[in-house]
């Protein structure tokens, strides 16, 4: 049997590592360093129900151990997604996540809808937390409330299971996290990036055109690993962990914390080969701190 | 495009904090096209730093880069010493396109850290048998570099923005003393090729682009620039660096 | 006149650069460096109705460009801090911050009417937002109306200037500083840590013996620049702001976000005398970016 | 206490992830005593690493020390090299004390990474005339460091946990074996320190502490350790990192 194998709502995950959302594009650049048959998973950057641009530049900055960005959810639209972006995708064994954003409930359920068209999209990730999007989006994430409302709509129009990614920008996670597992959500993704901001002093003025942006990175993973490990005791739907992992040992301390499978994100833009190599390191890791398994490991670190 | 590692073989101060540095590694040397450059990873920097490909030695098989020391990323790159090993992703982007039309006259307009794609540019096409007129701007006459190896191409101008060497203006400022040329090329900040296509219009040319980048691959939207009003846009990373002067708005 | 003097309520300030709270002690370990009195201000560790022992050990850890904390408050009490340490302090030419504490309104009322009998001390901080309080100070800490609460409250109990410390573990930074500056805070301090974990491989458990702790460091600024910017705006007293500096760009970095002064916290442990070559340092860097004075470059990066 | 820039005069591997250093700097050679520690700013690292003093040269102005790579701090540490400098607090706390009772037997008990500070302090009883006896627990033959050095002050036992050297046990199970002695000097990991104090509760003794550290001088609060169940405690940095046996709670 494969060790590393981990199931989860619609995802049989080979291995427990996946590219998070938005570091990976949809996977074409990297399939020219490695196969990308070999990730646990795929998570798609955002798609909204039409063609958007983003934000103007910069969109992104350096920071200690991490990094800022405002990309603003640039994007082709849901139909080329699925079109182009899918059908590409499909010729890989790879789990397909849809990560889904927009201004209204009605756009995200349009994109909801579309995905759940297609074969190939195994599961949906619900953005309701991206910070750089001025409209709407971002007040999703901070509202247990609406967080549960556009939950239950998406649960509706699709019949995909259903990540919620919850923003750490929160006084209470845990609240977000139950109110989202009352709503029908599937399971968790978490976390989204924590808002920050830089200040270019030559100009005087925020380095990034958007003024905030999202932090992530290694600077960040404390704050994802206490917030797992709160919402892992108080839910009992699968959370998929992400925030600055850059090693094998990063991974386990996610899976220790509550998480059962892991993103990564800025960490591709260091090393496009991190998947795979974290992927290769992992047995060793898990054999080194006496677990045998991936599923041996979740929630072993909490405590209580 | 692959992830290298490159040796250091040498790494020299050659002007106001400026540093040339030659990189050894057999792939990078024999792939690279001029106007490409190197994503270097800098040990403790989350983001890579882009820099361009400024020369090829084919048989010694390396690549020499050109920087300035800006930030913290470029200071600490300048501490590394001869033996030590970079991390670059690379060739990276689409080169200058070099066309065969040779015998004909080809303009370079270089500004500050600008100029060092330009200079491989001008080795090639002089190989090609065009001709090579080049106009390089610097701050101050402590920031040049290179002149003599541009001069060994051709006909060659330098401005300084202070005219503590060669004439004091801005590269356009000297464009209209330049013999009739079929084509051009430029690389510099964003000011200049706003004014050097402007004042180009109507020549066919090239530019390269800077911007700050996340991945360097095309994967994380960070380095865009529109190509019009209604949405399109090109990445810089992997469609460019390199563009049609016509082609994206400034 | 001094280009770096800075008047706040009940501080005036030779220059903006001060220790932060619980980074610093009462200063007499740091003056076996150098003289305080080259300090703007100090702001002494948190002060508790009595004596407080603290969390079990570990209590601090490592993490990416920064690092956690659970102290828990150990004092000597605010009787002690005021005859052993103000009394100390009082040899110096600086103004005293009393950081304040407590576990219950009364508390730090108490603790606020100590500090007010002394003729020492010239400010309170009013830590709010300590993470690592598990009795009740947290609650203040994220809700407007507990904040607002203590604030009245604790401006009641003495005479002295009220710095109300904002805690980043919030949903909505703004709604907590425009609630204390209409309860009578003087001033704002941010941010205190941001909450996290880190999970020990070895012993599968939290690392830190309260298992969460306060993340500090060059890994927060970004956090602490977006929330001074934007609370900066929708505020009219005056903010002392800290999180990660540990380079005089950073001090005018956190000027031009808006603060009025700034306080160092953890780059005192990697650089005993981080302070006075601040503030040597920050003439030059006003200079290099077109600043005479600190007052020139207050809130100067604010674009709108 | 200073804060002083050191150069590193050598550094080698002397036993499994086990590095011997020697860094000259005047003051803290001039001043350092038996027990002090040495609190390290490994760059790129937020908290520095508390390491100590495990020999001192005071005509080659030179501190060693030995540490043990474990995480990512002592790692990077292991990698600094011959010329390179660090920046160092110390030296740091307060060291053992050392009587003046001439002629009579010390026993050291050290166990791994605990034997350094033990080195330094038998030196300077044997230079005062004491007879040392000292035992050493390690984990297995290739984590063995310094026994000849140790047997060079007197008699010694060697333990590892997995028998591959010496006696096969921990160093407890070897006290019963020693001679009679007046004082023990003990520093190793809690557990030991514990099994250690309990089996010699009727001997006067002292024993090094080790805490995770912030500031290091006394000023955080984070290495903190109850002297009682009244809220006494002592700063391990500051008031230690060398106790009485009965003056804290382990
Ligand atoms: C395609 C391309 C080719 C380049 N070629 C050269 C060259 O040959 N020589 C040279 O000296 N410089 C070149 N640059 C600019 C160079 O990338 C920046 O000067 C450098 O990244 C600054 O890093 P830093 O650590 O000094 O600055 P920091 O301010 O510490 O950098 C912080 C972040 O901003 C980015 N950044 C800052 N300025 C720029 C910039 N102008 N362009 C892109 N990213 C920036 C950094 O890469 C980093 O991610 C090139 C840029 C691009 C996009
Ligand atoms: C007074 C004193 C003297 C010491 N003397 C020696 C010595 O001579 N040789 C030696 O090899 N080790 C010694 N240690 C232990 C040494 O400090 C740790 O092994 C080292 O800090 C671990 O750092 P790291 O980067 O390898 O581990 P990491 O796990 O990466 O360190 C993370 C953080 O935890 C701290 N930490 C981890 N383990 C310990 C520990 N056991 N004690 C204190 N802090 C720790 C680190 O300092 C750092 O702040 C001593 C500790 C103390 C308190
Ligand atoms: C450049 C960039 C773009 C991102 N775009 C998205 C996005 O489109 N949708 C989303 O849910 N998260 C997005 N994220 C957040 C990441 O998926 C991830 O949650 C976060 O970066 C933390 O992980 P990391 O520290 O490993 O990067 C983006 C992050 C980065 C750095
Ligand atoms: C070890 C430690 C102890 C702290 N104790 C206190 C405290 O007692 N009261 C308080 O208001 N803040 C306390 N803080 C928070 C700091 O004052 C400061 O707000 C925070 O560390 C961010 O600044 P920095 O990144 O410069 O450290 C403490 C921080 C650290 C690292
Ligand atoms: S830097 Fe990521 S797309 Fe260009
Ligand atoms: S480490 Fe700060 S008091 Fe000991």
């Amino acid at each position: 049997m494969n060790n590393l194998a981990v199931d989860l709502p619609g995802l049989q995950l080979k291995n427990p590592i996946m590219p998070a959302s938005g570091c990976f594009g949809f996977g074409r650049e990297y399939s020219e360093f490695y196969d990308l048959s070999k990730l646990g998973a795929i998570m798609m950057k955002a798609a909204t129900g039409s063609e958007r641009f983003g934000n103007a530049t910069p969109r992104v900055a350096e920071t200690a151990s991490g990094m800022l960005n405002a990309i603003g959810l640039q994007n082709p639209g849901v139909e080329s997604i699925i079109e182009t972006e899918v059908s590409y995708l499909a010729n890989y064994e790879l789990p397909i996540i849809a990560n889904i954003a927009g201004s209204s409930i009605e756009e995200y359920e349009k994109v909801a809808a579309a995905f759940n068209e297609t074969d190939h999209v195994h599961a949906l990730e619900l953005n309701i937390s991206c910070p750089n999007v001025k409209e709407g989006g971002i007040q999703f994430g901070t509202d247990p409330k609406m967080a549960a409302n556009v939950t239950e709509r998406v649960k509706k129009a699709s019949n995909l299971p259903v990540y919620v990614k919850l923003s750490p920008n929160v006084s209470d996670i845990v609240a977000m996290a139950t109110a989202v597992e009352a709503a029908g959500a599937d399971g968790l993704s978490m976390i989204n990036t924590l808002t920050g901001m830089q200040i270019h002093l030559p100009s005087k003025r925020p380095l990034l055109a958007n003024q905030t942006g999202g932090l992530s990175g290694a600077a960040i993973k404390p704050v994802a690993i206490r917030m797992i490990y709160e919402v892992k005791q108080q839910v009992s739907i699968p959370i998929i962990g992400m925030g600055g992992i850059t090693t094998s040992e990063d991974v386990l301390e996610f899976l220790l914390a509550g998480a059962s499978a892991v993103a990564v994100g800025t960490a591709n833009f260091q090393n496009p080969f991190i998947c795979p190599e974290l992927i290769d390191a992992l047995p060793h890791t898990l054999k080194k701190y006496g677990f045998n398994t991936v599923q041996d490991a979740i929630g072993k670190g909490i405590t209580v | 495009m692959k992830k290298e590692t490159m040796r250091i073989k040498s790494t020299k101060r050659i002007a106001l904090d400026t540093v040339e540095m030659v990189l050894e590694n057999n792939y990078m040397s024999q792939t690279a096209v001029p106007g490409q450059f190197l994503h270097l990873l800098v040990s403790g920097h989350t983001l890579r730093r882009p820099i361009s490909i400024a020369d090829v030695n084919k048989t010694e098989h390396t690549i020499t880069i050109l920087f300035k020391m800006l930030g913290s990323g470029t200071h600490d790159l300048a501490s590394y010493q001869v033996g030590m090993t970079i991390d670059a992703l690379g060739p990276s982007g689409n080169g200058f396109q070099l066309h065969n039309d040779n015998q004909s006259t080809i303009l370079l307009i270089g500004g500050g850290i600008g100029v060092p794609p330009l200079y491989y540019l001008g080795k090639t096409l002089a190989q090609l048998d065009m001709h090579i007129i080049s106009v390089l701007g610097f701050q101050t006459s402590k920031s040049v570099f290179y002149e003599e190896k541009f001069r060994a191409l051709g006909e060659t101008y330098i401005v300084t923005d202070d005219g503590s060497y060669g004439d004091q203006g801005f590269v356009t400022d000297v464009l209209h003393s330049v013999e009739s040329f079929d084509r051009y090329y430029s690389c510099g900040p964003v000011p200049m090729l706003q004014a050097v296509t402007a004042s180009l219009k109507d020549k066919p040319g090239y530019i390269s682009l800077e911007e700050r980048m996340g991945c360097g691959v095309g994967a994380c939207f960070a380095c865009v620039i529109p190509t019009d009003d209604a949405g399109g846009y090109k990445k810089i990373c992997k469609d460019g660096p390199v563009f049609d002067a016509q082609e994206v708005s400034l």
